[in-house]
Parts: structure tokens; sequence; C-alpha cells
């Protein structure tokens, strides 16, 4: 039979986790025998618009996307839903009026990420009962989802808990080097005033990390550590004792994108949410978890 | 004097008294004044730097006066922009072409006063506008290609013609007879006159006294930013006129005196073309220039003496033919090739291809010179000091120091440190395209003085002027070049001004300008 | 040629020493002076800075380290610095170099790439080796900037093609070129001897410090000693008359786009030095912008021409201080933007002299 | 004349000869597209180019006066999403009517620019950092009423929307009319106003236009609250588009815009060049776009080089063929 194509519009390429995610389905969809139309759209909803314009266009079989934005994607997906073609959304959620414009959504819940962060960092607070924990939090890009959702989940848990007060947030817009030098500034106004750092990913994590130790501090130690994504350098981080928590946000969708398409296109029934399989990783268990690790 | 009734009885059109303006540095007016009657055509005359430019553009709303008062059919006014001074009822042509390069020519003329029709500017009436417009100072061009296109000449008259078009009680015209020949120029007086006959009162600044005193009724004299007084044109003589504006009496035509002493013998040669030509511009030319000649160049406006000086320059490359200078043989590339083989050239456009505004005179004197001896071994400062200075004094360049940005400085200053660039290398040939356009009477005089003096001194120097007898006094020899190829070779003496005219115009046609 | 024998004829012989040879420098010409007005800007900030953060000034000793706020604005200011100082001299010919940030991805990335390196636990003892030689690796991406600097010197000064349209080709090709270098992976180093360019101490001071600090001293130095400043300059303000005044122009555009690249690909590897990584796709974004404004801010306009080398570093330094000030005060990030557009509109209105003739006309 | 003709020369090619062959080069493009990924050439895939491209279109053509003008104007893409932001609010929180909801934008957008204009000259600032700080302030603006993307749902909105124009068998999007309508009227304005070629006259003299006696400071102004009403106007049609407003829209439009209308064969330093560029060079990115969307097999950064490798392509072609054309 002919095989199946897939139109897929990635957001870009803007970070580590976003590359991973695009390895994870190119390589599922050779080995799916699945032709992928891969697309990029640099950080730009609008350039999304043009691909999934130019997937119609083009009559592929399924169209799959990770939203870079929310909300706006009403016309374009009707006009896929005019032209008969499933849509796939991954990683990320679309704000429409009509739930029937797409088949499912596949990936994780970056406020279920930031609650997770949070009860871990409850659960730790519960070990020193009495102490008040003061705590940092290096934010994601204004604006962006992942951002939001994990500061939002973040809140959820922590608030009310009296023996956790949040100090200062900023944004590193998730890069290692912003991170750093915010956490600079934040180490010259507070000092060790600072007991807890939320990061929203791990590589701002890691540039703060370096600011800390540089400021004669021990990461882990006299300040501790909870970031998001886990990606290779926070476990090794984590082996080095420098950071004590990563929660995971799985970009691996390839192998489950491949099979939603294949489902849909053969008309079998596929659930509207497919929530990836995403764990929690202290420091403890990082050493024996490394060597599994793909990203 | 035709028809310019000067009863005492008539008002003045305008009037302006005590004026004062300074610059950082410098007191460009003090206590500077003028009258204009309405029907009479007023020159203001004075040396480079005297202030007739600043106090037009005082008058005009560009500058506004430290103090003063301009008074216009016998209102107080105070115009705050060139467009006030228009709605004013005056007029102008500034010194330096003051057109949009990017704009046709039919619209540099009637940009701001379009002709419209239903649904915006109506484009053909402009058109046939301009093209009538053109034709009364009987100049033929297409007037929908850009300005830019053309040559100074014609932007300058495009720029009189603009100035024409506004109905205006005051037409000011700030040298503009700078680039033009001199059948253009009895075309402007001809106009003027009409001009003046219809009651519009005209002020003209010009450093020619033929032109002074063919022209104009009345002269105000300007001296070192003041009025150093008025004078009907009938009771001054060129003498004291030229004695007013310098202020000392002047010396007896020096040029002159320096070249009773001047017979070169036939030297040896230093450059010789070979078929020297580009496509479009210029056709095959041979030329020959002996060490300590002055050659002189004539020939009517585009008739490619600018572009025949640029191929000896390398400044646009030649694309046949060759230049043998100094043992070398070929084209020159770059102008830089043409510097090292020891050629210097002083473009005819000075504020696009000579002065760089911004930077100081000393800078600009020394460009040249560092270019030359290469970029990574810097002239010190202080010999640039010291360079910048010997020549500010012994060009008596009027600047208020060597720091000063060149663009401050009058046309005629700037001109003079362009030639000091110039000299400063050292040159064995250097070529003057028009290096004495816009320059007042005294200044020309020294400018050729050291001119003659420098060929003296074994420099060969091409020079080019539209002034036609300027041309004929000083050169040893004389090209006349026609229609973009040289025609005609003249020792001294062999020619006088009107048979000359008579080359220029092509063979023995009566074709001499009125 | 001899300078004595460049006059020609005989001007008077030159008894007179040089006249007006420089303005006397009072307090009004002080005032006056291009670099006053960036430097007010500065003051008033860390002014602003001392009232409203407590410890601002404060410096100590640590380790033989000089440690404070003021040392960190330094610090991070440092790779601004070093670019703004390569977009000066283009911005002085007229020019402008939108590519700055993506070769900033591509140094970096080509040293991160090359010296990788490991940890080795020999005996107990940590032992850092390295891919490649560190030397190598660095004269690698510094090699790599300059190729970029030489692009884009051909496509202006060579192909006459729009600066911004000629860099903004690189802008964009040359962080695809680091990506695909990476894979889109963030590169980690791990060899020590690295780190010190970007987060090394010398004599107190971080070592970034002392880069830039050499850095401004030779091309200072080039420019004082050499004709390169006036030649710059005048390619500037008249590329037409520089050119018949025997000026190399094609020559000299090309290089002044050599060197801003050169001294991204420096900024570049500060900044993968000082994260100990390379990001391809984060490092140096908005660079460009960033060192635009320095360089506007510190008085060189963006017409050409006269140009301040100091004035930018003043310039870069009151960006950096902005940004370490907002993040300090605690300003909530989503109004981070406002806070800086306005103290950017602030102190552009406090360098206009009609603005200030306009205040003083009011009051 | 040497002179000027010099200087001519130095410019890089007339702009006449360089807006005609980016059309041809731009027929090149698409053809070569065509040839290479079927499906390329049809109707809807062209026509798809204007509906995709319609906003950058507006920003470009104000952007090309403000260029004209001999300025630049780097917030457009920041007041785009302002806009889109506002727009968002005043329709889903306070409830406006549509029409009133675009009247105001459209207003804002104008005093916007109009007060980068006064300040630009006023104060004699550089255009450059004026608009850099407007862009900031604007991005900055966009997250001080939410940090979050807001849905537009207002039903008139979502109908425009979705509208369909039919045109010969494809159809074009409302958003795309207007943009088209709008080139019109500006190529209008730029060739039959006196405000039209006021921007010619300051872009290729300023100093000059003052002395002929031109409203400098006025026509300037103008200009920018031209450019920033184009930018609002832009982001109505982002709106449509989108139907939601983010403070994230359009990051880098600025660029874009500036690229398309270079392309598109005006000069950047003012005076030369025409609106009508802008569609070119518009659709010029517009189809580099679809092409590297067509052929679907570049990663990321494959994308970026190629993007960066047909921009060379185009250019120095652009460049080699126009002078060789002009002499
Ligand atoms: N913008 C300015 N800034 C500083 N100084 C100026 C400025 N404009 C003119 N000056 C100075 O004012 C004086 C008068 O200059 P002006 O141009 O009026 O002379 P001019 O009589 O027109 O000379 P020319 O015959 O050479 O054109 C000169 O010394 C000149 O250097
Ligand atoms: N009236 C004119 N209309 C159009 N082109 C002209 C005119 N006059 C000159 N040119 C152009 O100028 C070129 C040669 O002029 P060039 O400048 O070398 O002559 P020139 O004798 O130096 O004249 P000028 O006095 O203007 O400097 C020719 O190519 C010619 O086409
Ligand atoms: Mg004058
Ligand atoms: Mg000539």
């Amino acid at each position: 039979a002919k095989p199946l194509v897939i139109g897929f519009s990635q957001v870009g390429a803007e970070s580590e986790w976003r590359t991973a995610n695009t390895v994870s389905i190119k390589d599922a969809a050779k080995k799916a025998g699945v032709t992928l139309k891969f697309a990029d759209a640099q950080q730009r909803q609008e350039n999304q618009v043009k691909a999934i314009r130019s997937f119609i266009a083009q009559k592929v079989d399924v169209i799959a996307f990770s939203p870079v934005v929310e909300s706006g994607w009403d016309t374009v997906l009707r006009e896929a839903k005019a032209a008969k073609i499933p849509v796939i959304l991954t990683d990320r959620d679309v704000n429409v009026t009509d739930k029937s414009l797409y088949v499912t959504l596949i990936g994780s819940d970056f406020v279920e990420e930031g609650r997770r962060a949070g009860r871990w960092l409850v659960d730790y607070a519960k070990k020193t009962p009495g102490k008040v924990l003061n705590i940092v939090e290096l934010q994601g890009t204004v604006g962006s989802a992942p951002a939001i959702d994990r500061k939002t989940g973040f809140e959820e848990v922590t608030k009310g808990n009296a023996q956790l007060k949040l100090l200062r947030t900023q944004t590193g817009e998730f890069t290692r080097a912003k991170g750093k030098e915010v956490m600079e500034a934040f180490l010259k106004a507070h000092g060790k005033n600072i007991n807890v750092l939320y990061a929203h990913n791990d590589d701002m994590a890691i540039g703060a990390i370096q600011a800390i130790e540089e400021a004669g501090l021990k990461p882990g130690k006299d300040i501790v550590i909870v970031s998001i994504d886990g990606v290779k350098g926070a476990f090794e981080a984590m082996m080095l004792g420098k950071l004590n928590v990563t929660v995971e946000c799985s970009p691996l969708l390839g192998p489950q994108l491949m099979q939603a398409a294949q489902d849909v296109v053969a008309g079998k029934p596929v659930a509207k949410r497919i929530v990836t399989e995403e764990r929690v990783f202290p420091a403890e268990v990082a050493a024996k978890e490394f060597p599994n690790r793909k990203y | 004097m035709s028809g310019a009734t000067m009863a005492g009885a008539v008002r003045p059109v305008l009037e302006l008294s005590g004026i004062h303006k300074a610059f950082p540095g410098v007191k460009a007016l003090s206590d500077a004044g003028l009258r204009l009657y309405p029907g009479e055509v007023h020159t203001l005359m004075g040396q480079n730097g005297a202030g007739k430019s600043t106090l037009i553009k005082v008058l005009t709303g560009v500058y506004t006066p430290d103090a003063g008062t301009i008074v216009l059919d016998g209102r107080p006014v105070s115009p705050t922009s060139t467009l006030e001074a228009q709605q004013l009822g005056i007029s102008t042509v500034y010194q330096e072409v003051n057109l949009c390069p990017n704009l046709s020519v039919a619209e540099n003329i009637f940009i701001g006063r379009y002709p419209r029709k239903l649904f915006g500017i109506d484009w053909a009436t402009m058109r046939r506008d301009a093209e009538v417009l053109l034709r009364q100072l009987e100049i033929d061009i297409e007037v929908t290609q850009p300005l830019s296109h053309y040559p100074l000449a014609i932007q300058q008259m495009v720029a009189i013609s603009r100035a024409l078009n506004i109905s205006a009680k005051v037409l000011i015209l700030d040298e503009p007879t700078s680039s033009l020949d001199e059948a253009e120029v009895q075309l402007l007086f001809r106009v003027l006159r009409r001009l003046r006959e219809q009651g519009m009162a005209i002020l003209f600044v010009t450093h020619f006294l033929d032109q002074t005193y063919a022209i104009s009724d009345r002269i105000t004299v300007m001296r070192n930013g003041e009025r150093e007084g008025e004078y009907p044109c009938s009771a001054l003589s060129r003498l004291a006129l030229v004695n007013k504006m310098v202020g000392a009496p002047a010396a007896p035509e020096p040029a002159e005196a320096a070249l009773q002493a001047a017979q070169v013998a036939q030297g040896e040669t230093l450059l010789a073309t070979r078929a020297l030509s580009r496509k479009g511009v210029l056709a095959p030319v041979d030329i020959t220039i002996h060490k300590g000649e002055l050659l002189g160049l004539a020939g009517l406006l585009g008739s490619g003496r600018t572009e025949l000086a640029r191929l000896l320059f390398g400044a646009d490359k030649a694309d046949g033919g060759s230049i043998a200078i100094g043992g070398r043989d070929g084209v020159f590339a770059t102008p830089r090739d043409a510097i090292a083989a020891g050629v210097g050239f002083c473009s005819e456009d000075r504020k696009h291809e000579g002065a760089i505004l911004t930077l100081s005179v000393r800078e600009n004197l020394i460009l040249a010179l560092q270019a030359k001896t290469g970029m990574l071994r810097a002239i010190p400062l202080k010999r640039q000091q010291q360079l910048a200075t010997d020549y500010v004094k012994w060009l008596g360049i009027k600047t208020a120091s060597i720091e000063t940005p060149i663009g401050t400085l009058s046309g005629g200053n700037q001109q003079k440190v362009l030639l000091a660039r110039w000299l400063a290398t050292d040159p064995k040939l250097l070529i003057l395209d028009e290096p004495t356009r816009g320059i007042d009477v005294r200044a020309k005089q020294e400018i050729m003085d050291y001119v003659t003096t420098l060929c003296r001194k074994g420099l060969s120097i091409l020079f080019i002027s539209y002034e036609l007898p300027e041309v004929l006094r000083c050169s040893d020899r004389m090209v006349v070049m026609r229609d973009r190829k040289a025609c005609g070779e003249y020792r001294r003496g062999e020619l006088d001004e009107q048979s000359v005219l008579q080359v220029i115009a092509g063979g023995g046609e009566q074709g001499a300008p009125a | 040629m001899s300078a004595a024998q460049m006059k020609p004829a005989d001007p008077p012989r030159a008894s007179s020493e040089p006249a007006n040879a420089a303005p006397r420098a009072g307090f009004g010409s002080l005032l006056g002076h291009p670099l006053a007005k960036p430097l007010l800007a500065l003051a008033t900030l860390l002014l602003l800075d001392l009232i409203f953060i407590p410890g601002f000034f404060t410096l100590e000793l640590r380790d033989g380290h000089l440690y404070g706020p003021l040392v960190d604005i330094v610090n991070r200011a440092a790779p601004l610095m070093l670019a703004a100082l390569g977009m000066t001299l283009v911005i002085a010919t007229r020019g402008i170099d939108i590519s700055v940030g993506a070769v900033v991805a591509l140094s970096g990335t080509m040293a991160a790439m090359l010296i990788g390196g490991t940890m080795v636990v020999n005996n107990g003892v940590p032992e850092y080796v390295a891919n490649t030689p560190m030397a190598l690796a660095l004269a690698a991406a510094l090699g790599a900037a300059v190729l970029c600097g030489a692009w884009n010197g051909v496509l202006v000064a060579g192909l006459k093609l729009q600066p911004i349209v000629a860099t903004l080709i690189l802008m964009v090709a040359g962080r695809g070129l680091a990506q695909l270098l990476t894979d889109g992976q963030i590169v980690t180093v791990y060899y020590q001897p690295f780190f010190f360019l970007g987060s090394g101490y010398l004599l107190g001071l971080p070592f970034a410090l002392w880069i830039v600090a050499a850095v401004l001293l030779v091309v200072g130095l080039l420019l004082k000693k050499t004709a390169l400043g006036l030649f710059i300059q005048a390619v500037g303000i008249n590329p037409v008359a520089a050119r018949l005044a025997g000026v190399r122009t094609a020559t000299l555009i090309f290089f002044v786009y050599v060197f801003c690249s050169a001294c991204a690909g420096l900024a570049g590897l500060m900044i993968a030095s000082n994260i100990k990584s390379a990001d391809a796709n984060n490092a140096g974004l908005l660079l460009e912008l960033d060192a635009i404004l320095a360089v506007t801010l510190g008085g060189t306009s963006l017409a050409g021409g006269k140009f301040s080398l100091a004035g930018s570093m003043i310039g870069a330094l009151i960006i950096q201080t902005l940004t370490y000030t907002i993040y300090s005060l605690g300003v909530p990030p989503e109004v981070n933007m406002v806070v800086k557009s306005i103290v950017v509109f602030a102190v552009c209105l406090s360098q206009s002299s009609s603005f200030k003739k306009l205040w003083k006309g009011r009051a | 004349m040497n002179a000027v003709l010099n200087s001519a020369r130095a410019l890089p090619g007339a702009p006449y000869f360089t807006s005609v062959v980016t059309v041809v080069l731009l027929a090149v493009l698409l053809v070569a597209g065509g040839a290479a990924y079927p499906g390329f050439l049809s109707w809807q895939v062209m026509l798809n180019l204007l509906i995709d491209n319609a906003f950058l279109l507006v920003i470009a053509v104000g952007m090309g006066i403000v260029i004209l003008s001999g300025g630049i104007d780097l917030s457009v893409g920041s007041v785009l999403a302002l806009t889109t932001m506002v727009a968002a609010w005043l329709l889903g929180s306070a409830h406006w009517p549509p029409a009133a909801v675009i009247a105001a934008v459209l207003v804002i957008g104008a005093v916007f620019g109009a007060a980068q204009g006064a300040m630009i000259h006023f104060f004699q600032l550089q255009p450059f950092i004026v608009t850099l700080a407007g862009m900031f302030l604007a991005r900055g603006l966009c997250y001080l009423i939410s940090i979050e993307s807001i849905t537009i749902d207002d039903p008139a909105f979502v109908a425009i929307s979705q509208m369909q124009v039919p045109v010969l068998g494809g159809f074009l999007s409302v958003g795309a009319l207007i943009a088209l309508l709008l080139l019109a009227v500006t190529i209008w304005v730029s060739r039959r106003t006196a405000f039209g070629r006021a921007v010619y006259a300051i872009g290729g003299n300023e100093q000059s236009a003052l002395m002929m006696g031109l409203a400098v400071g006025r026509t300037r102004i103008l200009v920018y609250a031209f450019s920033g009403f184009c930018a609002t106007l832009g982001g109505v049609l982002f709106a449509f588009y989108m139907l939601s407003g983010y403070g994230q829209h359009a990051q880098g439009t600025e660029l874009d815009a500036i690229a398309a209308v270079v392309i598109g064969g005006t000069l950047l330093s003012g005076g030369y060049g025409y609106v009508a560029g802008a569609l070119s060079g518009v659709l010029v990115l517009g189809t580099i776009q679809t092409l590297i969307a067509f052929d679907g097999t570049l990663s990321s950064w494959w994308t970026k080089i190629v993007i960066g490798a047909l921009l060379f392509l185009f250019c120095v072609v652009q460049r080699l063929l126009s002078a060789r054309v002009k002499t």
C-alpha cells in the first residue's frame, strides 16, 4: 500500500528538549515506514498556519503539530476538516470552540509538572518542620505556555503552605546564560537567605548552579534546587549532588504519534487525550537512571 | 540700466538692518543689512566668507538671526522656515544646489506646488509646464528623468526655473552662475531683465565683476560680516569695488604679473595618453603634458573635459588606450594608482566628491597625503597641525580653527582646503577641474597665482575652467574639446578669445554666443 | 617620501606653533564633551541603584577575587562590550551588522564541540581531558568567526549589497549552521582551563574584563597610531570623496566587517566558557540589537562618520546596569520590557540637545 | 555630471530595474518550485501566499513608506502583537463591538507611530533607537494586559475571519483583500499626492526638501503615524488570521518587513524605490517558506540554512542582473 503521509509542524528548535522531540518523531516515522513532511515554524504561529495550509494543499493523510500558542486555530483547522484531513496535536493543547477539529492530544501536562515539583518541595519541607524556606523562582519565557502552566501548578500546591515563601520570581528565558545572570542578581540581593530554587527548566537550573558555586555556596545543599525536564545535564548535576530533583517532561512522543496516526487512518477509535508517561527523578535515583536516558 | 526706476519715493520692498548671527567660534554677521527695491537687480558682493550666504539664509528663515529686523513691504517679518519665506513672497536659489537628486526634473521644479486634477497630482500637466519653463531658459531635456542624470549646470538651471516659477516679489539667487557657461549666463540675464521690468526685486550674488556690471542696478558690498556700503552700479568703478570688498587697495592683476616672467621652454614629457577612451563618454584622446606646464582644457559644458580628467586620475577606468607617466604605461584602475604615480585631482563637485563635510579642516587637508603615505604610518598629529596651519595661512583660508568641520566654511574656503589637500601630496601633475568655481576675485587671483608659481617650480597642471579668459591667460598650452573629443591644440598666444569660441562652437561657423 | 619634502612651493615657513590646535579644556567644554551625556546617564542609573539596592556598591575580596554587584555588571557586560566594539566601527562606515548573534552562537559552538572534554578519575584525582587542544579549538572558533566576517565583508564591500540584507543572510543561516554542528543539543564542556576565559579571575578582576580591555587597548592604539580612524570616518561620511582621495574604501569596509565578526566570535567564546556549554539556540540571541543600542547610547550616529569607542563601552554598561537593576529591584518579569523601554527613551531624550532647549524654554 | 552619475553608479542598481528583476526572479522561483513539487503551482497555493502573508504585506507597505523617507521602524512587529492583545481584550473582557474595537486600535497605532515620529523629529533622535525602544514598549504593554494568549470568540469577528471570497475558482480571505486594497491606496498616495512625493523628497535629501519649503516635520510625523497605522491594521488582519491576542505574536516581523521592502527594490538609505516593491518582496519571502514547507524533509537548522542560501542567491542574482541591465 501507499505509505502513510504525515505533515508535522514543529514549533522550532529553541531548546534541547524540542530537538529531542523532533528526533523522536523523525525516528519513529522512519521505523513505522511513514513519510514525514516536516516543517519548522521558527517559533511563530503564523508560520505554523502556513505550514498546515501547505499540508492541506499537498493532501497529506494526517496533520500533526505542536502548537506554538493555544489560541487562534479555528480557521485553519476548519480548513483541514473541510479537506477531510485528521489533525493530531502533540505536546500542547489548543483552545478551539469545536473540539472535533482535532482527533487527539498527545503530550505532557505542564500544570501537572508544576504540581509535581511543588509536591516534592512540600514533602521536603515536612522534613524540617517549622523552618521557613525562602524560594526563588526562575520562570521560563514570559507568556510561553510551559512558563505559565509550570508556575500555576507549582503555586497551586505551595500556596497556603506557611513553610514555603516565594521571595523572588524573574524570567530566565529558559536559557543557561540568563538563568545564571538572574541567579547572580538574586544572590547579591538575598545572599544566604535563599533556601530553594525552583527553575522552570533544567537549563536555567544548570546556569543557576554555576552562579551559586561562584558565589561560594553549595548548590543542592545550601540551596535546594528543583527543576523540570529531566535532560542529561540535569542527571549529571544530580550525580554530583548539585541538583536535588528534576520532574520529567518527556519529549519522546514519536512512537505514540505514529501509532495514533495509523489508528486514525485505519478508522480505529483514539482517545481524546493521550498522556505521556512521566516520572519524578530525585537525586537519589540519578545514578541508576542515567544510563537509560535518551536525551 | 533699463527700466529700473528708482525714485527715492519708492519704498524698499525688503529691508534688513542690524542683523547679527554668530556660529560657534565665528561671527558670521555683525550689523549686516540690505535694502531691496522693486524693479531692480541688486548684487551682493564680498569675499569668500564675507557672510553673503548667511545673510540670505537669515532672510529666508533657514537661520534665526541673533538680532536684527527684517521688514517686508513695510511690515516686520521673521520667517522661521523656507516655507514661510516662500509664502511671504521670497523665492530663493541657494548656493549649493538644493534639490532632490532622486526626483524627476519636472518634480523638482514643481514640488510643493503641484498641478492637480481630480485624482491627485497631474503628471502630464506638470511635465508640459516644466518643459515650457525650461524652454524659457533654452534647455531642452527629458524632464521625466531623475535630476541626478544631469550635470551640475543643468541642475542649477532647474533650481533657477523652480525659483522663477514661484510667483514672488523677491527673487534671490546665490551664485547661480558659478557652474554656467557664458551663453547660459546671458540667457539667465535676459530672463532676469524681463522680471525686473515686471517689477520684481532681484538679489543676486556673484563673484564675477563682468556679470555684476552687466546686470545690476545697485551693489551692496559686504566685508567680514558687515555691510560695507551700498552703491549705485554706475557710480562705482571696478577697482573701487574690489578695494571695498578686500578692504585694502588691490594689487594690480597679480596673475598677469606672474605670467610676465613665464616663458617655459618645452620641457620633457611628463604624461602622454594614447587613444585614451571610455565607451559613451570619451572618444579616443591623445594629449601630452610636459613637466612644469600648465595645460588648459577648454570646451563647452559636457564636452568631456571632466571625463578626461577622471580617466587621467583613475576615478573612472578607461576601457581603451593608455596613459604613460613616469616609466609606467597603462590605465589607472583606481585613484590610488594615479596618486602613486604622482597625480592629484580636485573634482568639480566639491560637495559630493571633495569635502568630507563633518571632518575638520585638518583632517580633510591631510587625507590624501595620509592615504598616499599608507594607513599604518600615521602622520604625527604635530606634523598634521603644522601642515594644516601652514596651508591655512598660506592660502589665506578663513576658518575659526583647523579643527573646525570643513562643512561650516564658506564655499570658497572649502575649495582652498581641497586644493591644499592635493598640494600636500607633492604631486607631479595636478588636475584642477573648475577650481575657481564660486571663488571671489581675490581668492581666484590668489589660487591662480599659486598655481602658476607651482608650475614654475616644476609641477604640471591640467586646468579646466568654464571661464575662457582665465584659461587663455594662464595656460602655456590649451586643448579644446568638443563633443567628447579633443579637437585642437594651441600654444600660448596662438588664439584669442573670439577664435577659441569659434573652435569650441565647431569649426569656422559663427557659433560664438552673444 | 619624507615629510620634509611634502610641500611644493614655498608657503610662508612655519615659524608659528600649531594654531588653535585643540580647544581649551574648560568646564563648559567638559559638559559639551561627547562622552558627558552617556556618562551622566550611567551615573544617574548607578545613583538610583545606590538608593534603592542595599549594598549595591559593596565590594569584597573573596579568595583574592573582587566580588560584588559592580563586578557582576562589568563581567556580564563583557560580551556585549566586545560586540559593541566591533559594531561601532561597522556603524562608523555607515553599515550595520545584524549577524552578530549568529556568529556568537557559531564560534561558541565550534569551541565547545572541539574541546568537549571528559572528566577522568585517576586514582581518585579528577583530571580533565580535552578532545582537541584548547589553543587549536579557540583558533578554529575565531577562524570561523573571521570567515563569517569575510563573508559579510565580501557581500557588502564587494557585491555592494545593502548591509542590513547582506548580514541578514548570515543572521538566519549562521544559527542554523551552529545547530547543524550540534544537532540542536546543548554541548557541555568538561574542561577546566576553558572556563577561565569566561569566569576566571586575574589580579582580582574577572578575566573577561581583561580581554575586553586588551581588545579595546589594541583597537584604541591602532586608531591612534594609524590613520585607520580617520579613514573609517571619511568612508562613513563621504565614500565617494574618500575614494577619490586615495582611501581603499572597499578594503576598509571589508576589514571592518571581519573585525566585527571577530569581536563577536570572541564574545561567543566568553559566553560559552561562562556557562560551560554552547547553546546554539540561544547564545547571543538578539545581541546585535543590544550592541547597536549600546553604540547609539554612546553617542555614535547610525548615519556613519564620527564614532566613539569609549561611548559604546559606556552604552554597554548602561544596558547591563539596567538589566541588573531590573533583576535586583524585583520588577515583575512581565513589566521588564516596559521599564527597559522607558529608560531607553529617557536616556535618549537626555542626550537630545533639542529636548534640553525645550526644557529650558519651559522652565 | 559624472559626479552625480558616479554616485548613481554606486547605488545598488536603479530601483526600476531592481524591481523588474525581482518580479522576474520571483516568477523563476515559482516555476522552479512547480517543477520540483507537485501541486505547488496550483491556483489556491498562489492565493494562499496572499492569504498567509496579508498582514506582512500591510506592515511592509508601511515600512516601505518609512524607508522611502529615509527612516526605519522597528516597532511594527510589537505594535502588531499589541494590537491583537488590545483587540482580544476589548472584545473579550470589555465586550466592545468589533467595529469600535477596530477603529480604536487603528487610532492607537497611528498615535503610537506619530508619537515616535514626533520624538524623532523634534528631539532629533535616531529612528532606529526610538523605534527600538518603541518595540520594547509595545511588547511590554502586551504583558501588562495579560501574559497568556487570549482567544477571540466574538461571533462577528470569527465570521469575518472565516469568510472566503471566491476568486476565479480559488478563494481569498478578507484580510488579503484589505491588504491589497491598502497596497493600491498607498501606491496612489505615493504617486499622486503631495504627501507621497514629500516622502520621496525627504528620503532623497532632507536638507533640500527643507530648503524647497516642504513641511519636513509634518511629513515625517505622518510617515511614522502611517507606519503605526499599518502595523495596527496588520494586527487586525493578524487577529482575523489567528483569532487570538498574544504578546509573543509576530516576533521578528519587523525584520521580515524590512527584508521584503529591500528585496522589493527599495534602497534602505531612502528616496529610491516603489511601494509596490513590498508586494514582490513579501511574495519572495512567502514563496521561499512555501518551498521549504513543500519540501518537508529539512530539519529545523537546514530550514534556516536554506532560507539564508535562497536569500543570498536571490539578492546576489538581483544585484548582478540589475547592475548588468543598468550599464
Ligand atoms: N553653519 C555654520 N556653522 C558655522 N559657521 C558657519 C556656518 N555657516 C557659515 N559659517 C561661517 O560664516 C561665515 C560666512 O559664511 P558665508 O557662507 O555666508 O560666506 P559667503 O559670503 O557666502 O562666502 P562664499 O562666497 O564663499 O560663498 C564663514 O566664516 C563661515 O565659515
Ligand atoms: N546638457 C546636457 N544634457 C545631458 N547630458 C549632458 C549635458 N551636458 C553634458 N552632458 C553629459 O556630460 C558628459 C560629459 O561631460 P563632462 O562633465 O565630461 O564635460 P565637461 O566639459 O567637464 O562639462 P562640465 O562643464 O559640465 O563639467 C557627457 O556624457 C554628456 O552626456
Ligand atoms: Mg556663499
Ligand atoms: Mg566638468
